[in-house]
């Protein structure tokens, strides 16, 4: 009958489990997926991580340069980073914070204005 | 001087019950190797349920909610003012009685089913508590409360397995596991909340608030069988809701044919045995 | 003559965090039948698949479900690997099993824990749900992700379990029997726990049979059977034996799951022993052609994938079919003539998974 | 008075939770939040699974064709003041599953959603503080007395 009570007393009597989040942060293990980034200088923006995201997440602009990613409709499987032919994307073991509206993580060429005006 | 005993228990009472509660949330989170809510918890839940809106299925809902409040702080007015305990019990009785009709007039199974349970709980737990009165009445000779403290006995020492049956029944007064079929403190049984379903906002905190009078008169009818030392009876009081969380965290829901069974054959077994040990020591 | 009440059960209930109906008609708190509803994590995955890539599928199939994900991946690469005879590296199916019953634990470790807030063992649940958290760090260790991790691959896997990795799985594992140990003594020994489960929604050997009940619910019911016996992946180099109760009732599927952790756990060390050094994944080139189809035992019974493909990048047509679909005739067997309490512990005992039954 | 009111009302968000057409790994997920490593009740969060005592619906998996009724009527039967968190991918715009023929998308196109929480599965992390932010609308909504807003 009392079979549970010495894991009820030990728990009473041990600190708590509890890992104390917000106030206190626990290291992710290397190599989490939380979230996706490109590095716009690297990138060719070649659109193969467009074309193989199963969730059609990534939708990249060659004209502008534009290399945009939708976080909300992301799965985090990786496939993108996995077939980066110049490994500009990358993923962070920080996770994607929750926002009250969707937005899309836009990442640039900075110089492409520049080279276009001295077209 | 009856006027400020009475404001002071409408007053600090729900006070008590409450950190009573934040406690037991508190213990039952350490026992889960949880941190758990802070103290306060109970009455931050209470004055959120108080702003919010109130969704009543029917027309008496609300009114058997207040009416559940107002008869739970009625007993506990008439416990502290000494009077008779058939009378308190009876009351509890009305109390409890208008959960029930509450609960009924929603038109939602959970709550029909909930409310049939909570009959079939007071079938069990009722012959308990009128047995530890007759008990204390054996001992002491009479029903009401300022004669059982004028006693310089304590009450335990005669009615000691009377003092296990009523900790027994406490477990199902307090809607605790294995006995938490009609309702329960966390929602995740087969009827929901059970009783308290339908309600919500205003009508649920006024139910909250009511079980925290309800709970202090409890323990207070504990602490009764330790009357003639404060300090034994505070220490009791404390052991027996320890042992009620304790219980709590160690056993899983049972049914109420189980209840029904444990409660008039064992339970009611050890009463008899204990009434008739006192009225031939007393009375004979 | 009592009066019969329908009592609505889900689709949002607390005890069945899955949306699926079940309108039980009741006499008193007997129920004398269930009428199940359906369709309510209905989302025509299968139709999908047919517009993706065979890749990509890999991603779409592991969202079947999230609590096995990884056998339903798979289950559809070796489905795949076998129509292109792709032979996969030794490493990678070693490492398949590693991953299958690492989800084979943590499915049993969340279905534990459901089943003791089903009977409303609060503390129980919670303790179950602590324990799974050491397998949810070795998940998101290894592959990344807690629960989808994604770490099948056509032609192998995606991920390398290295020395240091293996070190602090083992070491996990060893916690997490000592955890175990103390858990099943409440399950099994525990008075308000027994009461609770034995003898309730019984399925005797011949109904399991006639009823084609697949997985643990068979296995309660004193049939031997596991599809990993037939030695896919790499069980055909590892020993063990399929766990069998004789009596089935809710407390013998419960047994069969408990004693399955344990084998689970004896299955990974046996496979850390033998993990073969190599490459994880073989090359893939080119599309199948043909139709084939494949069974996984998962942690609720064996999964079945029908597949067939035309030699280009997307298939013809892929059928599912799970475990709980199989379980549900002998479910509504079951629940017939049980009290309302015993419900949600029959409909929990075999497991169901809603969102596979109905992708 | 109403400021002692406003303050119990962020310290006991109850959450519902609804399961729309999920994986079930963001289901596992929140329910791993309520379990000792993560423990939401220290922030006074229940899960009491009646929509009516409820303060934030937890909706995860997309809206589809057959749920969407069901996923209105948990919302509707909430009392004001009310905020719903989108959990997962799937529940924010529909991922994986959005151009599968039986979803609606997002659960947004049925209900208000307040927070959106990204990730498949999201982690137990990203579901605290989207609940905790939640409760930050909750606190706005009781400040300015919002009602019924459609």
């Amino acid at each position: 009958m009392f079979a549970m009570v010495k894991n009820v007393i030990k728990n009473l009597f041990s600190r708590p489990s509890t890992r104390l989040f917000p106030y206190q942060t626990r290291e992710f293990f290397p190599n989490v997926r939380g979230s996706i980034d490109n590095d716009p200088e690297v990138c060719i923006y070649c659109g193969a991580c467009q074309m193989r995201c199963p969730s059609e997440a990534i939708v990249v602009n060659r004209a502008e340069k534009v290399w945009t990613i939708n976080p909300y409709k992301c799965i985090l499987c990786g496939v993108c980073a996995q077939i980066c032919p110049k490994k500009s994307i990358a993923i962070h073991s920080e996770y994607v914070h929750p926002q009250s509206s969707k937005v899309k993580k836009i990442r640039q060429k900075k110089v492409v204005e520049e080279a276009q005006s001295h077209a | 001087m009856n006027i400020q005993i009475i404001a002071a228990t409408i007053l600090l009472a729900p006070v008590i019950g409450g950190l009573i509660a934040g406690i037991d949330r508190i213990i039952t989170a350490r026992m889960q190797h949880r941190v758990g809510p802070p103290l306060l918890q109970p009455f931050y839940d209470v004055l959120k349920l108080l702003g919010k809106e109130n969704i009543a299925v029917t027309n008496d809902q609300s009114l058997y909610a207040v009416l559940y409040l107002v008869f739970n702080v009625i007993t506990l007015v008439m416990f502290v003012l000494q009077m008779d305990l058939l009378l308190i019990l009876f009351m509890l009785l009305l109390a409890v009685a208008s959960l029930v009709l509450g609960a009924m007039s929603a038109n939602s199974p959970f709550s029909k089913i909930g409310a049939q349970r909570e009959l079939i709980a007071i079938l069990a737990y009722e012959p308990i508590l009128i047995s530890s009165v007759v008990g204390m009445y054996f001992v002491t000779g009479s029903f009401s409360i300022s004669r059982i403290l004028q006693i310089d006995r304590m009450l335990f020492i005669d009615l000691p397995l009377l003092f296990i049956a009523f900790t027994y029944v406490l477990t199902i007064k307090l809607r605790k596991s294995p006995f938490d079929f009609s309702t329960s403190h966390h929602g995740h049984q087969e009827l929901v909340k059970g009783l308290t379903i339908e309600y919500s906002g205003p009508s649920l905190a006024m139910i909250e608030i009511a079980h925290w009078y309800e709970t202090v008169l409890l323990l207070l009818f504990a602490g009764l069988f330790f009357a003639n030392n404060l300090y034994v009876a505070v220490a009791a009081i404390a052991i027996c809701y320890f042992a009620e969380i304790l219980v709590d965290n160690i056993a899983a829901r049972l049914t109420w044919q189980i209840m029904l069974k444990s409660t008039w054959i064992p339970g009611l077994l050890i009463a008899v045995v204990n009434m008739v040990w006192v009225y031939i020591k007393y009375h004979v | 003559m009592a009066k019969k009440t329908i009592l609505p059960f889900g689709p949002q209930h607390p005890v069945l965090p899955e949306p699926i109906q079940l309108q039980l008609v009741m006499e008193d708190e007997i129920v004398v039948e269930a009428i199940p509803a359906i369709g309510y994590v209905h989302r025509g995955l299968e139709k999908l698949t047919e517009t993706k890539a065979i890749a990509e599928n890999i991603f779409v199939v592991e969202r079947i479900c999230g609590i096995c994900s990884f056998m339903h991946a798979l289950c559809y690469c070796q489905g795949i690997e076998s129509l292109m005879n792709i032979t996969v590296p030794d490493r990678s199916r070693f490492l398949r099993v590693i991953w299958g019953e690492l989800h084979r634990l943590h499915s049993h470790h969340l279905w534990l824990g459901l089943l003791a807030d089903a009977f409303g063992f609060e503390s129980l649940f919670m303790q179950c749900w602590r324990n799974r958290e050491m397998v949810m760090d070795i998940m998101e260790m290894t592959a990344g992700s807690r629960v989808i991790i994604s770490t099948n691959a056509l032609g192998g896997v995606r991920r390398d379990i290295d020395s240091d990795q293996q070190k602090f799985i083992l070491n996990s594992l060893n916690k997490l029997q000592e955890e175990l140990d103390n858990i099943k003594r409440v399950f099994s020994d525990d008075y308000t726990v027994n009461k609770r489960l034995v003898d309730v929604a019984v399925i005797s050997k011949e109904d399991a049979h006639e009823l084609g009940a697949v997985g643990p619910v068979m296995r309660a019911s004193g049939l031997s059977f596991d599809y990993r016996t037939t030695g896919y992946a790499a069980y055909n180099e590892l020993d063990f034996e399929p766990i069998v109760e004789q009596s089935g009732d809710c407390y013998a599927r419960m047994m069969v799951r408990l004693r399955e952790c344990y084998q689970s756990i004896d299955i990974i060390r046996q496979a850390f022993a033998k993990l073969p050094e190599g490459p994880i994944a073989s090359p893939v080139k080119g599309f199948p052609s043909g139709e084939i189809a494949t069974r996984v035992e998962q942690p609720r019974g064996e999964v079945l994938y029908y597949i067939k493909a035309n030699g280009t990048n997307h298939l013809d047509r892929l059928r599912v079919r799970t475990p709980t679909f199989a379980n549900i005739p002998a479910l509504l067997k079951m629940v017939k003539g049980l009290t309302l309490a015993d419900i949600p512990i029959a409909i929990l005992s075999i497991d169901p998974c809603i969102s596979c039954t109905e992708r | 008075m109403m400021g002692i009111l406003q303050t119990a009302a962020t310290k006991s968000p109850w959450i519902v939770h609804f399961d729309c057409g999920s994986c079930n790994g963001c289901d596992i997920e929140i329910l791993a939040c309520l379990t000792p490593l993560y423990d939401v009740e220290r922030f006074g969060v229940l899960n009491v699974g009646n929509p009516k005592h409820a303060d934030i619906l937890v909706v995860s998996g997309t809206a589809n064709y057959r749920n969407a009724r069901v996923l209105r009527n948990v919302y509707d039967q909430m009392p004001w003041p009310k905020a719903v968190v989108a959990v997962g991918a799937c529940a924010s715009t529909g991922g994986i599953f959005r151009n599968c023929y039986n979803t609606l998308g997002g659960v947004d196109k049925v209900i208000p959603v307040d927070v959106y929480v990204p990730g498949c599965a999201a982690k137990p992390e990203a579901i605290m503080e989207g609940v905790l932010q939640a409760v930050q609308v909750l606190e706005k909504r009781k400040e300015t007395g919002e009602t019924y807003a459609g």
